[in-house]
């Protein structure tokens, strides 16, 4: 049994007499990729945002390799190895690629405070940046603006961003959201191999890319879990298939 | 900038010019808020300076936005690029406070047609700076002279708390001998004096004494004429200048209010600049338009004597101050502050139009209290 | 200090506040149904109380005069939106500025050319002037009640206009979402003008009743619009309730701050150094006000967004 | 169609070449005017730190102006009159020297912007703005009822401060130091620009949530950015005190201010070069306008619409094509 490198226990928030999440605890394990699913308005940004610092649970817990995170910033758990993909990119879109790899590289360095230096002439923050291009295959791109890419180029850049963290786990928000057949194909792809590097949390409405990246799936309806398990097991069972695979069908 | 050079007038006159001799630099405010002052400062100094019938004196005006930085620009401009020999024009104290220090070091001759602000008739005074106008403390003075000889004894006093509002109350309070009833500082540019007006109400004073220039005082005037309250006022003229009065409407009537200037003083020189100044302005003329008269006499008579090239020799024939005052007697004192009878005036109606005039002496050849200070 | 005295004192800043109110709300309003920041505001308040002073002056009415004040205001706000402001809805928050600035300058000085440079005249209507006393002996302006009664029934009448009116659904819609007012079919280039030249009205209303008691002169519209920003972010930008409440605590601070806090400080300072320490504090008071609200809550008392 | 860094080096000349030319010509006054523009371009630069690479729209800059006027005006002030200035604890004597005084204003005015910023971070857009302004206000008022040093008519330097080896009062000599000051000031911000911390404070602008996520605090480097360029303007504050021989409070005026912002739009906005193309166009502008006519804000205003409707992006937006530094 391995300890899980990220766990969530109980965690409760409400927005009024809005429940977003009750009761959500969900592990995420070495090597793993873990899907989150579940309709519209289960809650699964709300969990996300309590992962990654942006929301404060009422109730609950969030576990960073065994530590207590759940009042750390959102800074400190970057730091202490999560990174997290947005579903609407966010990047900074007036610099280039190269820059917003850049900027990942400066936080994984922990040394912001350079006011001298050529960000691009740092040779710690260069090699960390297009190695993480260069796994997403956007090494060539690098100097184009970050509004010129297409929509899926920027869903890679997303992941390289996160990539240069060299982080203990991936939280990636619908990665493949607006993607064609081919580019979550790509990305896809792109994913499977990342397993091995740090284990994923995946959010994710693209059922084809959830059955074929997933080990594990967790089914969020109305800020409850009502299943979780290996794939096998969520697509066999009947809750599911009621609650949400016959919905969403 | 505004080079409204001699020339503009003198040709309305069909006179033709040799070379000037005599080169004035006028830094004044012509535009925003303050600039009726500067424009009847202005206005009076071209009238004397065009009465004269002199082909060698050029002025060159500018506007100063009210703004110190922009006078001190100004100024710099005047001496370096224009090489006047002269400086005059400013309104406010602390665009004198800027401009005048700088101005005489440099070997100037500055003619103030209006501030006079204590620390330049104190200790730093300056052989080349003559005011023509008055000390600061000088009308708030005669006010507390005049109250004091009309018998009160129980003062509210106001002014705005910047520096000139302080040395308002201060100059009250120097020739003032009774009691005060309240003594508030409000803020500069205030427009709402509800709460201070109902202080005064509260305090049971037997008059009001207040400094509040420009649209300040004429909020003041109106909201204390609709408050019900009816305790005698005394301001100095500031707030009861001509320009302004007319803004004021009924409010000011029978409000007694302190200068060294009113257009029913009675002498030739006078009477015939309000008649001028009216003929060529189409309006009558205000404190600062005599001041600006008086500034440009001086300057004249100044010339008459001595070349300015000669310094010492102009600073000497300027100390003469021979020259007919529109205000009848004047001289310097030795601080090169006026020496001068500051007259209470009141506030009347003449047909529709509001104006002053004068009912008393407030102080009889009045200088100022800061000459010992000065060492030029 | 009497109890009568600080009722009267506590009259004279909500007075004060039902003012800035009237400045305010046209602000906020703009700002929430259109995002914009409009420095010129001050100025339609000078063009009120300028139309206002000139009508008064040649019929001698002071009812012709406050509307030719909210006639003038609203021509001059629609006119400008029309020429201008409708150019920059897409425009950066900073170049609104900078056209706003630009605005109070061409005003400003288009007013000095227009009506010369010394300050006009404007009265209180007989019918208004003098005092009246109150119960319990206080006697109080009574164009000062006027004030406040008008202040308040402009805030009546805009709340049943925003809450009660289908332009007010338009307005409330425009605030949420311009794109979704526009699906539904509402002219949204004419709805802009409306609400601007709406707020520029208000804003020239305020101008001519409080021209009436104070001076109606070049730049009187700066100290307000200064005054009237410090209100709206208080209350929280683009709520007209917020408007509301950040007026009277506006109002009441700056009027009370400056009786109470000279006394304050000649409980142990010399009277003379009292009255200016404590006038240098009054004078921060609002600043001060502002700031503490902005520290406790970020968006202002009833703001929305941040 | 011009490359920005052709048109910086040019402009750069440009601000040059006016004092050199009126030096020949003999029009001491022209070079006072570039000193001017030299001056409010030194802090529109500061503010542009702030503004346009971290998207922190101070209205209240005036203030950090002002304190550097005013520790320039308060340290003169007791060394012409021979008086300590009394800190309580110990007193200090005041001095002449540039270099001190701009140590000092440096560091006051940084640290006020230190203290403005932590309070004022929390708030953002339009509450901001306006916080901003409050805390500059406060000074403003201050300043005025301050009568220690003149209030509202504020103090007056008889003599320009001295700087070692040079004459400061030869207007040249005078614009040199604020040239070079400039220069150097401009070539830290364009490496600031580069610099890794430029990055972050560019991203901080644009995408927070980023900068989180990767593990830097974008509070912490907006703060950074603050308190930098109101370093800058404080210095920019003591030689414009310098300049004038003169401090008032209108250098805490929100006109003051609003005039920075209004430079750096009409430049652009987040161009190296933009609040120098700005402060040159405006005090240009005030100079010659004012010399047609009294009325000379209409047509100032008339401009300042034109540019903001037809040229977006400020002047070198319109010169270089390129509508913003960013977007």
């Amino acid at each position: 049994m391995f300890e899980p490198v990220l766990e969530t226990r109980n965690l409760c928030k409400s927005f009024g007499a809005l429940t977003a999440t009750d009761q959500v605890s969900i592990d995420l394990r070495p090597g793993e990729i873990h899907a989150v699913i579940g309709p519209n308005g289960a809650g699964k940004s709300t969990l996300i945002q309590q992962i990654c610092g942006g929301l404060r649970p009422d109730n609950g817990q969030v576990m960073l390799l065994g530590k207590d995170v759940t009042s750390a910033s959102t800074q400190a758990r970057a730091k202490a190895g999560l990174a997290r993909t947005f579903q609407i990119s966010a990047l900074a879109m007036e610099d280039s690629v190269l820059e917003n790899a850049l900027l990942g590289a400066l936080g994984a360095s922990g040394r912001p405070w350079r006011f001298w230096q050529r960000a691009s002439a740092a040779v710690d923050l260069r090699d960390r940046a297009e190695a993480a291009l260069d796994r997403v295959g956007l090494l060539d791109q690098g100097d184009k603006r970050c509004a010129e890419l297409s929509h899926g180029q920027r869903r890679q850049l997303e992941v390289a961003v996160a990539l240069t963290l060299a982080p203990r786990a991936f939280i990636m928000d619908e990665p493949m959201a607006g993607l064609g057949a081919a580019g979550s194909k790509q990305l896809t792809d792109l994913l499977d191999g990342l397993r091995g590097q740090a284990p994923i949390l995946l959010v994710e409405h693209d059922m084809d890319a959830v059955f074929a990246l997933a080990d594990r799936i967790t089914v969020l309806v109305s800020g409850k879990v009502i299943a979780t398990g290996p794939v096998e097991d969520i697509r066999a069972s009947g809750a599911v298939r009621e609650a949400y695979l016959g919905e969403a069908a | 900038m505004k080079k409204l050079m001699l020339a503009t007038a003198a040709l309305a006159l069909g006179v033709t010019f040799a070379s000037a001799e005599v080169k004035v630099g006028m830094i004044t405010t012509l535009s925003g808020g303050g600039a009726g002052l500067g424009i009847d400062v202005r206005d009076g100094f071209m009238l004397a300076v065009a009465q004269s019938g002199r082909d060698d004196i050029e002025v060159i005006i500018e506007d100063d936005q009210r703004k110190p930085d922009i006078a001190v620009q100004l100024a710099d401009k005047m001496i370096q690029s224009e090489r006047v020999d002269v400086m005059t024009g400013i309104i406010f104290s602390n665009l004198a406070m800027a401009v005048i220090p700088g101005a005489t070091a440099q070997g100037k001759f500055y003619l103030s047609p209006n501030a006079g602000p204590s620390a330049l008739a104190g200790q730093g005074c300056h052989q080349n700076y003559f005011n023509v106008a008055w000390q600061n403390d000088n009308l708030h003075e005669a006010a507390g002279a005049y109250a004091k000889n009309a018998g009160f004894s129980n003062s509210f006093i106001l002014a705005p708390n910047y520096p000139a509002g302080q040395d308002a109350l201060t100059g009250y309070k120097r020739t003032y001998e009774g009691e005060l009833a309240g003594e508030i500082f409000t803020q500069l540019g205030q427009t709402d004096y509800a709460a201070e007006i109902a202080q005064i109400r509260a305090s049971g004073a037997d008059s009001v004494f207040f400094f509040l220039p420009g649209g300040m005082g004429i909020s003041f005037l109106k909201q204390y004429d609709d408050s019900g309250v009816d305790i005698p006022v005394i301001g100095p003229a500031f707030s009861f200048d001509q320009g302004i009065l007319q803004a004021v409407g009924d409010a000011a009537l029978g409000v007694v209010n302190t200068s060294q200037w009113s257009k029913d003083i009675e002498n030739p020189t006078n009477a015939a600049f309000v008649e001028s100044f009216q003929a060529e302005y189409g309006r009558l003329p205000s404190l600062y338009a005599s001041q600006g008269f008086d500034t440009a006499n001086l300057l004249i008579s100044a010339m008459e004597q001595a070349d300015v090239a000669d310094a010492d020799a102009f600073r000497a024939a300027l100390r003469t101050a021979d020259f007919d005052s529109t205000r009848g007697d004047f001289s310097f004192g030795p601080n090169h502050h006026p020496v001068q009878t500051i007259y209470a005036r009141e506030v009347v109606k003449e047909g529709d139009v509001f104006t002053n005039k004068i009912i008393g002496v407030a102080l009889e050849d009045h200088g100022n209290v800061y000459t010992d200070q000065c060492q030029m | 200090m009497s109890t009568i005295l600080i009722i009267e004192q506590v009259l004279n800043g909500v007075q004060f506040g039902v003012m800035l109110f009237l400045m305010a709300a046209g602000l906020t309003l703009i700002f929430g149904v259109m995002g914009l920041i409009n420095l010129a505001h001050g100025s339609l308040y000078m063009v009120g109380a300028f139309a206002a002073a000139a009508v008064a002056g040649a019929t001698g009415s002071f009812l012709l005069a406050l509307v030719a004040a909210l006639a003038a205001a609203a021509a001059a706000g629609a006119l400008i939106e029309m020429v201008v402001i409708r150019r920059l809805y897409q425009a950066a928050h900073l170049d609104q500025v900078l056209a706003t600035f630009a605005l109070i300058l061409i005003f400003t000085e288009g007013t000095r050319w227009f009506f010369g440079s010394f300050p006009l005249f404007l009265d209180i209507p007989d019918y208004l002037s003098g005092p009246v006393t109150l119960p319990g002996g206080i006697q109080y302006p009574l164009y000062r009640l006027a004030l406040i009664a008008i202040g308040l029934a402009v805030g009546a009448g805009l709340w049943w206009l925003i809450e009660r009116t289908r332009l007010g659904i338009q307005i409330r819609a425009g605030e949420n979402d311009r794109e979704m007012i526009a699906a539904l079919g509402v002219d949204i280039s004419r709805l802009y003008t409306l609400v601007f030249a709406l707020g520029a009205a208000l804003a020239g209303l305020a101008g001519a009743l409080v021209g009436a008691i104070q001076s109606v002169q070049v730049g009187m519209g700066e100290p307000v619009l200064i005054l009237a920003f410090v209100v709206i972010v208080i209350g929280g930008i683009g709520s007209i309730r917020g408007a509301f409440v950040g007026a009277i605590l506006v109002g009441l601070t700056d009027t009370l701050g400056g009786i109470f806090l000279p006394g304050f400080f000649g409980l142990f300072m010399a009277p003379g150094a009292a009255s200016q320490t404590g006038s240098a504090i009054a004078s921060m008071a609002i600043y001060i006000l502002m700031t503490l609200v902005l520290i406790w809550r970020p968006s202002g008392l009833f703001g929305a967004r941040a | 169609m011009i490359r920005e860094s052709y048109l910086n080096w040019l402009i750069l000349l440009g601000l040059l070449a006016v004092p050199i030319w009126a030096l020949t010509a003999d029009e001491p006054f022209t070079i006072t005017l570039a000193t001017r523009a030299a001056i409010l371009a030194l802090a529109a630069v500061g503010l542009n730190i702030a503004l346009g690479i971290g998207g922190l729209v101070s209205f209240g800059h005036a203030m950090f102006f002002g304190i550097g006027g005013y520790v320039m005006g308060i340290l003169a002030y007791h060394a012409q009159s021979f008086t300590p200035l009394d800190l309580g604890a110990f007193s200090i004597a005041g001095t002449k020297s540039m270099p001190i005084i701009w140590l000092v204003a440096l560091i006051l005015s940084g640290l006020a912007a230190w203290i403005v910023g932590l309070l004022s971070l929390r708030t953002g857009g339009v509450y901001f703005i306006m916080i901003t302004l409050a805390f500059a206000q406060m000074f403003f008022y201050f300043s005025i009822s301050w009568s220690t040093y003149g209030g509202e008519d504020g103090l007056s330097i008889y003599v320009r401060n001295g700087f070692p080896g040079l004459n400061t009062l030869d207007p040249i000599q005078f614009f040199g130091i604020c040239f070079v000051l400039l220069c150097l000031v401009l070539f830290l911000n364009a490496r600031l620009q580069g610099s890794p911390f430029g990055l972050a404070l560019n991203a901080a602008r644009q995408v927070p949530a980023r900068v989180e996520t990767v593990g830097l605090d974008p509070m912490r480097i907006k703060l950074l950015a603050f308190v930098i360029s109101g370093a800058i303007t404080g210095l920019a504050g003591a030689l414009f005190a310098d300049l004038n021989r003169f401090v008032s409070p209108t250098m805490f005026s929100w006109q003051m201010s609003g005039e920075f912002i209004v430079l750096i739009i009409i430049g652009g906005v987040g161009r190296l070069m933009g609040p120098v193309v700005g402060a040159s166009l405006f005090v240009l502008l005030e100079h010659w306008l004012g010399g047609l006519t009294e009325f000379w804000h209409i047509y100032l205003g008339t401009i300042l619409l034109l540019i903001v409707l037809f040229a977006r992006g400020g002047l070198i937006g319109f010169l270089t094509g390129k509508e913003g530094a960013h977007v």
